[in-house]
């Protein structure tokens, strides 16, 4: 019998969900297993970065890589899998777009560590201890840590980047297909993201409730009001991005009478998910002079978090600028 | 042409100014100082000099609260330099005599052809201040003056000043002169705000520090105190015929009209 | 923005435009005393003439009346930004009659221009009735802050007219309070004659005052200050509600109309206030026209009668942009007074009352009548002042 | 072009004789075309535009077999079509030509910058090219044109479009809101400068549209939809009853005599309220249809069904009167539509300060010409509100114009109507009239005469506007004294008057809103309807088929008004002639697969062309109603609709090669 193709998995900068949703193909995990080797997977196996050195490069079939990149450690690492693989997979929103953690982009580096080990009222630091990347003790130990860069990225504007699995996370169904279409060989264009092209009001079980004409007079927030279970979001006020991001995620959040806050990204003809969809929602505030639509617009105090809560790192965005270095440098 | 103007702070009348029972002094709270009115003239009367001759007009006050504002303002008005007189710490002459000694002193430092004075002031009713300097400098000296004409030719100046009920006399002196000024020749003229943030902004006014003049005053406040209301006023009341009949009978009781 | 400048602002481009209609002449109450009147003044801007136009003294003889500008076609802001600028030019080489300066110089020491000491700017209050509740006593939040303003606090009659007031007030059962000794002068000679410094200055600390304090909305006692409320205080950010009191009043009526018993039998006329009316532009929605009228149709026993210049016509008190502290000059100068044309206007039309809700213009009016020995003709009342009288006034609460 | 085929790009820098040349360096301009990726051949030319130009590309297309062609000339609004009709003719699809305008972009708006100014045209090009590498084939559609026209509006303009289209054979369909025909001339008495008498000129062309066999004319009716394009529309018109059935009545006008009000006590809607008239009623004697009209505010038949009805007693024709008469919405079918809407004449209450309602001795110019009119409330008679006649007249021209606080543009009759006002009042009460006016626009044929004989015919002109007016006694009631900046004497004038007529400017209908999107057309600020093109397409709105005649468009007067009504007439008989129309090729498509159906593109198209496909839910986009505005591309959420011509790829490339040499010239990058 063949050698089982060898597989990877990856956690970068992320919550950590990602890795939970590989469990949670349940029984089908036994299915993959039977077919691959999970080759490296330092949440679940015991194995160091110099095992993955001394493996043969595009030695690994596939690496599903998910986080976004914001220390040196994690760009180091994901260059290296990109050598030994034949493919990688972003695995996931913040590997993707940036995720949740690039809204850190909005922030400087300086601004986070301030806020997190000195202004911040939960913290106590009465030393004023920060980290920092390198700390002799004077008997001849240097402690090194990675580099926190300035900027976070989405995995393929560090390395190149053959497909795309969306979600926050990805649904093990999507998973399953991937690696199934990985090991039949018949594979899609590179960069295709592999999840339908259409965006999700196709098949949200409520599109027949949504009105053609929204007027939205008030925009509320998912906490302010009990939603109709059974009513379209954006006719009940709340800003729901599934008008336009990517269906495929067999409208879980709506199901559970959330809205969409889209985490499978735009459709392939989308330059700027948050952009578009701000335009669009713009167009259906039920206002037309200028202090009335800012009293409807003010419903939605975190326009950036809300619009572009997944996505700031690949957004026409990308990030605040940063004072010295042009605002895209690490 | 080099014309000082000395100008004093005094309490602003126009406020209510209260009386500390304890020390017998003017309630520090209570007071505003602003330049006094003698002494706005002699700076328009200055600022006149400027205007036709194209002199420099140099003024000068003591470092009390608000001295620093007069001083902008008198700069936005046109002065060409402003003193600030101080030893560091809130400069209060105790009397005109001291006060006369301090000028004298400083006058030693900066060029004057004429110093400008009010012709007297709320502590000063005598107008004694420009007699004691220009003793103290050995200079002519002429008070309650209401016009002053230099000529930079002659180096001598025509004074015009004011007698009771009208009367004028015209002097001429030679030059250095203290003239004591009464009115100046147009009412003194109004400092836009801006200017005057402007002068506060532009640093003009440079303080100078003089020693302290030995001094011993013979003469000391002893208490202070508000005017009694008297009883003076009797209060006409009825028809304006009824009134104006009383009047005439009060003034003829007076003898003050033919009955 | 220096008349130097003038140019590089749209406002003040706007004068490019000009096409010499005339309506600005043809409107001005004090063209005939003009060397150069209004419209002549903006062709002489645009000719670059403008040292002639500050030399001739014809802006001294602007009261900031609002008509040119209310009126002209090519919206040309002449009462509120061009007359200004080119006053301020006056600052430099003289020619500003002393009493004027000497307001000038009060305002700025004192922050009215009466040159009255601040300490005693409420000291009408102790002659009330009714409660005042002075904030710097009596902190914390309040509906309503009154902006007394400084006629009213410092001038006979216009502390009766603040009496009067604090009663209408007091009925209506208002939350009010007033900044008392921390009150300044809004800044509206200050303004429209150009003291650009000074109004700054004066807006500047009003801002830190209100800023100590609590308040859901600012009603003015007068004209003038609604208008430098309204034109000028939105620019430094203040942006709470501000109404005249006759506005604030007005909306009350429901609830005053029951309490007014006591029958005024007079043959009243009201005096439109440029600030209440005009200053607002030709297509102005805020204008107050009708409310003062309402609230003295209300009075049982009165009878209303127009004048002959009435609404956006109506004649001026000559007491804006300055030329309350003109009139010496004004006589000097051989001009009959406006407020006299006033006072004609209201007895040919056979008013025994001359209703005003303007801070100036009770005394000045008074003055108007006293000079043309109308005495017996005709009395100069507040609208406020009547309303209180119909009301019962001060025995009544 | 076919799938996968490399573009082969030809670039066209034109000299434009010194218009370009003269500012930029056209042959450095030619050389870095020719660096440009897929550039093939890059030449400079004196003038692209002419003949041996145009033969350039062709040739260069056989030789080089070009696939893409970029001009970098003028505007596209001048030459587009021009270059597109090149490449057809030499093979190419018209709309793989991309015009790049060195000439209004660079060349004219940077004359003092030659060098940098070159650097701009570089990047111009640099763009196009980038752009012209994305374009796609487009091919044109046909629509077929119905041959009936709709005329709104029964003023002169339309009477005059409906008879010209009307006698060259078509149907017309006019539609009037009024009672009758005869808009605003039909309340005048006289014409400027010539003096002809308005009725005179007037009614025979009313009567001729009320009998012509090709025109169906509707009064008292309203267009109320408007469904469909340039071709077939499909419109319905709101018929209101005028409780008289209009094929039954005569005319004889007997029920007027016999109304139950013996006296007219109406104010009169012709004669601005001056004159009065009763329920029942015909605007004026020569109203076309001579039909009458019962007023439902003041009949009490209508209204309360309480009247002994000496009407229905008096009328000799059964059941020609119907009080049950109900509102009717005919449908009908026409292929294009000419707006002749008209005007309304300014509301001086909205400039209290000139007294009109305030004080009676104040007029509009409007109410004047009922007073003049031999037909009106007078007789002819200039007679005050209070009986008297005037001796002193005073009438102020721009009320309403040339003003900031209300209209800011001229409205361009009133010098001179004002001027025939004056001629008129002065001719028949003798009366010292005075003009005020601002400056005197005459310039029309015979029109500067005409302003020469008023002056000698004595009548006072005051260069200065009426700043003031005040009445001369406190009741109001009598004379008002004016007064005024006589600019030219440099002296103000107080005028007492017996009459003040405001000459009100003209402006656009109350309702011209909502008829502008009745119709889909735009409306300026002033609210009157915008035109293609000011000079080259001037009845012509940006919806085909849609043409203006007339004031709706902007002030004129009657000749240009029949003559731009004459222009529109004969743009609908093109088209109708023609017989079917090319659209537009750059409207927007829906591809249905990415489509969601999440509906945000339907309501917001302003030319209602988007509905959604009812079995799939997916959005459809009509072509021929859509206007390429672009709305719905940059709304739809999902990215899923195209625009022809404006491909997000297209817009995409030319951005970022704008931005990559802004970028390397270091300049505007921050």
């Amino acid at each position: 019998m063949a050698e089982k193709p060898k597989v990877a998995f990856y956690w970068c900068a992320s919550c950590g969900g990602c890795e939970e949703s590989v469990v949670d193909l349940a029984e089908d995990i036994l299915t993959v297993v039977s077919l691959v080797d999970i080759a490296f997977w330092p949440v679940a196996i015991d194995m160091k970065r110099k095992d993955v050195e001394a493996m043969a490069d595009r030695s690994l079939t596939v690496s599903f890589i998910n986080g976004s990149v914001r220390t040196s450690e994690q760009r180091e690492m994901v260059e290296l899998l990109r050598r030994k693989s034949a493919f990688v997979i972003a695995y996931g929103a913040c590997s993707q777009y940036g995720g949740i953690p690039s809204l850190a982009n909005l922030h400087s580096k300086e601004e986070i560590f301030d806020w997190v080990y000195h202004a911040s009222p939960t913290v106590v630091n009465p030393a004023g201890t920060v980290p920092l990347e390198r700390f002799d003790d004077g008997h001849g130990h240097t402690l090194k840590l990675p580099t926190f860069y300035e900027t976070v990225r989405a995995l393929d504007q560090v390395i190149d980047v053959d497909f795309y699995l969306p979600g926050c996370p990805p649904t093990p169904k999507l998973l399953k297909e991937a690696v199934l279409a990985l090991l039949s060989g018949k594979l899609p264009p590179k960069g295709t993201v592999l999840a339908p092209d259409v965006a999700l009001c196709d098949e949200c079980p409520r599109r027949a409730t949504k009105p053609e004409k929204l007027a939205i007079a008030r925009f509320y927030r998912p906490h302010e009001i009990v939603p109709d279970p059974e009513k379209c979001f954006l006719a009940q006020g709340l800003p729901c991005m599934g008008i336009g991001t990517r269906k495929g995620c067999e409208a879980l959040c709506i199901h559970g009478n959330m809205p969409c806050t889209g985490c499978f990204g735009p459709t392939s003809r989308t330059r700027d998910h948050g952009a578009k969809i701000l335009s669009a929602l713009a167009s259906e505030v039920d206002a037309t002079d200028e202090k009335k639509i800012e009293e409807i617009l003010a419903g939605i105090p975190d326009p950036v978090g809300t619009f572009y809560r997944y996505g700031i790192a690949s957004s026409m965005l990308r990030r605040k600028i940063v004072e010295g270095n042009g605002g895209v440098s690490a | 042409m080099d014309v000082v103007v000395l100008m004093k702070m005094v309490p602003d009348a126009a406020q209510k100014i209260e009386v500390d029972a304890a020390s017998g002094q003017l309630k520090a709270s209570t007071l505003n100082l602003i330049p006094f009115e003698s002494d706005e003239h002699a700076l328009e009367e200055a600022l006149l000099i400027k205007e036709r001759t194209g002199a420099t007009v140099t003024v000068v006050t003591t470092d009390l609260p608000g001295g620093d504002v007069a001083l902008w303002t008198a700069l936005a008005k046109g002065a060409t330099h402003a003193l600030l007189v101080t030893r560091g710490r809130p400069y209060e002459p105790r009397s005109t005599g001291e006060l006369a000694r301090i000028y004298a002193k400083l006058l030693e430092t900066i060029p004057h052809d004429l110093v400008l004075t009010g012709a007297q002031a709320p502590d000063d009713v005598e107008g004694e201040l420009g007699a004691l300097l220009a003793a103290q400098l050995g200079l002519p000296y002429i008070s309650v003056a209401v016009a002053v004409r230099p000529d930079e030719g002659t180096h001598s100046a025509e004074v015009t000043t004011e007698l009771g009920g009208g009367l004028r006399s015209v002097y001429e002196s030679a030059l250095p002169l203290v003239v004591g000024i009464q009115t100046s020749e147009t009412p003194p003229r109004y400092a836009p705000f801006l200017q005057i943030r402007a002068a506060q902004r532009s640093k003009r006014t440079r303080s100078v520090a003089v020693e302290p003049v030995p001094f011993d005053p013979k003469v000391e406040v002893v208490a202070l105190h508000k005017p009694v209301a008297g009883k003076g006023a009797t209060m006409l009341e009825g028809s304006p015929e009824e009134v104006a009949g009383r009047l005439v009978e009060i003034l003829a009781e007076k003898e003050l009209v033919g009955g | 923005m220096d008349l130097d400048h003038v140019l590089l602002y749209p406002e003040g481009k706007s004068l490019l435009t000009c096409i010499q209609c005339g309506v600005c002449s043809a409107t001005c109450p004090q063209e005939a005393f003009m060397e150069y009147p209004p419209r002549k003044i903006v062709a002489m801007l645009k000719a670059g003439l403008i040292d002639e136009v500050v030399q001739s003294g014809s802006m001294l003889k602007c009261v900031s009346c609002y008509s040119c500008q209310a009126k002209c076609p090519r919206q040309i802001r002449l009462t509120d930004l061009l007359f200004p600028l080119i006053r301020g030019r006056m600052f430099e080489g003289g020619g500003i009659p002393a009493e004027l300066q000497k307001a000038f110089l009060d305002v700025q020491r004192y922050g009215n221009p009466l040159g009255r000491s601040t300490s005693e700017r409420s000291d009408w209050v102790a002659r009330s009735k009714v409660p005042i509740r002075i904030l710097a006593d009596r902190p914390g939040p309040v509906d309503l802050l009154w902006n007394v303003e400084c006629y009213p606090s410092y001038h006979p009659r216009g502390q009766a007219v603040a009496l009067a007031t604090a009663r209408l007030f007091h009925r209506l059962g208002l939350d009010f309070a007033i900044l008392g000794s921390e009150e300044r002068c809004i800044g509206d000679c200050a303004g429209y004659f150009g003291e650009f410094g000074l109004l700054d200055a004066l807006i500047e600390q009003n801002l830190t005052t209100f800023r100590k304090y609590d308040f859901r909305r600012v009603v003015t006692s007068g004209a003038h200050a609604f208008n430098v409320f309204a034109h000028h205080y939105p620019g430094y950010g203040f942006t709470t509600p501000v109404e005249p009191v006759v506005g604030l009043i007005g909306e009350e009526l429901p609830k005053l109309r029951p309490m007014l018993k006591t029958s005024v039998p007079h043959k009243v006329t009201y005096h439109d206030p440029c600030c209440l009316g005009r200053c607002m532009g030709a297509s102005a929605l805020r204008c107050y026209f009708a409310p003062p009228r309402k609230l003295l149709e209300a009075i049982p026993g009165l009878k209303y009668v127009e004048m002959a210049h009435h609404h956006e016509n109506s004649l001026c008190c000559g007491g804006g942009g300055g030329g309350m502290w003109l009139d010496t000059y004004y006589r000097d100068q051989g001009m009959d007074r406006l407020s006299e044309r006033v006072v004609k206007e209201a007895v040919a039309a056979g008013a025994d009352v001359l209703a005003v809700t303007c801070d100036y213009e009770v005394s000045r009016f008074e003055d108007a009548v006293k000079v043309l020995g109308y005495d017996r003709k005709i009395v100069v009342r507040d609208v406020l002042e009547l309303l209180d009288e119909s009301a019962g006034g001060e025995a009544a609460v | 072009m076919k799938e996968g085929e490399t573009p082969r790009i030809g670039v066209y820098v034109c000299h434009c004789g010194l218009n370009i040349a003269g500012v930029l360096s056209v042959k450095s301009l030619a050389e870095y075309a020719g660096r440009l990726p897929n550039v093939v051949v890059s030449r400079d030319y004196k003038y692209m535009c002419s003949d041996p130009g145009q033969e350039l590309i062709r040739q260069d297309i056989r030789e080089h077999g070009l696939n893409r062609v970029v001009v970098a000339a003028c505007s596209p609004f001048l030459h587009e079509e021009t270059f597109r009709r090149v490449c057809a003719s030499a093979g190419v699809n018209p709309y793989f030509y991309q015009m790049v305008n060195i000439r209004e972009h660079a060349a004219w708006v940077h004359s003092h910058e030659k060098e940098k100014a070159t650097r701009k045209a570089e990047d111009l090009i640099r763009a196009g090219v980038a752009r012209a590498a994305k374009l796609e084939p487009v091919v044109r559609q046909r629509v077929p044109i119905h041959p009936a026209v709709l005329v709104v509006g029964g003023g002169i303009a339309g009477i005059q479009a409906a008879l010209t289209l009307a006698d060259a054979g078509k149907k017309v369909y006019l539609v009037e809101r009024e009672p009758t025909i005869g808009g605003h001339m039909a309340q005048f008495d006289k014409t400027f400068p010539t003096l002809d008498c308005a009725a005179c000129i007037l009614t025979p062309k009313m009567t001729a549209v009320g009998n012509h066999p090709n025109i169906t004319l509707w009064t008292y009716s309203d267009v109320v939809k408007v469904d469909g394009s340039v071709g077939h529309f499909t419109v319905t018109v709101r018929r209101r009853p005028r409780y008289v059935h209009e094929d039954l009545c005569i005319g004889c006008l007997l029920c007027i005599e016999s109304c139950i009000y013996p006296d007219a006590r109406v104010a009169s809607e012709f004669d601005l309220g001056l004159g009065k008239r009763k329920p029942v009623y015909i605007p004026f004697p020569q109203a076309v249809p001579m039909k009458v009209v019962f007023d439902p505010e003041t009949c009490i038949a209508v209204k309360t069904g309480k009247c002994t009805r000496p009407c229905v007693d008096v009328c000799g024709v059964e059941g020609a009167i119907d009080f049950e008469q109900k509102e009717e919405f005919p449908q009908i079918e026409v292929g294009t539509i000419i707006l002749a809407t008209g005007f309304k004449t300014f509301d001086p209450h909205r400039l209290p300060f000139y007294g009109y309602g305030r004080y009676p001795a104040v007029y509009t110019s409007l109410e004047v010409e009922r007073l003049l009119n031999a037909s009106g409330p007078t007789g002819g008679e200039v007679v005050l509100r209070n009986g008297k006649k005037p001796e002193a007249v005073g009438i102020v021209h721009c009320i309403g114009s040339r003003d900031e606080n209300t209209n800011r543009y001229c409205s361009r009759v009133c010098c001179m109507y004002a001027m025939k006002i004056a001629h008129l009042i002065r001719e028949r009460t003798g009366a010292e009239v005075y003009n005020f006016y601002i400056d005197i626009r005459a310039p029309g044929k015979g029109f500067e005469e005409f302003y020469d004989r008023v002056q000698e015919e004595g009548v006072h002109f005051i260069r200065g506007k009426v700043g003031d007016v005040t009445p001369e006694t406190p009741d109001g009631k009598g004379r008002v004294v004016v007064s005024a900046d006589d600019t030219l004497l440099g002296r103000a004038r107080k005028i007492p008057l017996d009459m003040l007529v405001l000459a009100v400017g003209l402006e656009a209908q109350a309702d011209a809103n909502e008829v502008r999107r009745l119709f889909n057309i735009t409306c300026s600020e002033e609210g009157f309807f915008v035109e293609r093109h000011p000079k080259l397409a001037p009845v012509n709105t940006f919806t085909d088929g849609v043409f203006l005649a007339g004031c709706c468009q902007s002030p004129k007067d009657i000749p240009d008004s029949v003559a731009q009504a004459g222009a529109a007439a004969a743009e609908a008989l093109a088209l109708i002639d023609r017989g079917e129309m090319e659209l537009s090729p750059n409207f927007a498509y829906v591809s249905a697969e990415e489509c969601s159906g999440c509906k945000t593109c339907v309501p917001l198209c302003p030319y209602s062309a988007i509905t959604l496909e009812p079995e799939h839910g997916k959005a459809v986009i009509n072509q021929a109603l859509c206007k390429g505005c672009g709305v719905c591309v940059a709304a739809c959420p999902s990215g899923s609709i195209g625009q022809h011509l404006f491909e997000d790829a297209q817009i995409f490339d030319e951005i970022e090669a704008l931005i990559q040499g802004v970028a390397a010239n270091g300049e505007g990058a921050r």
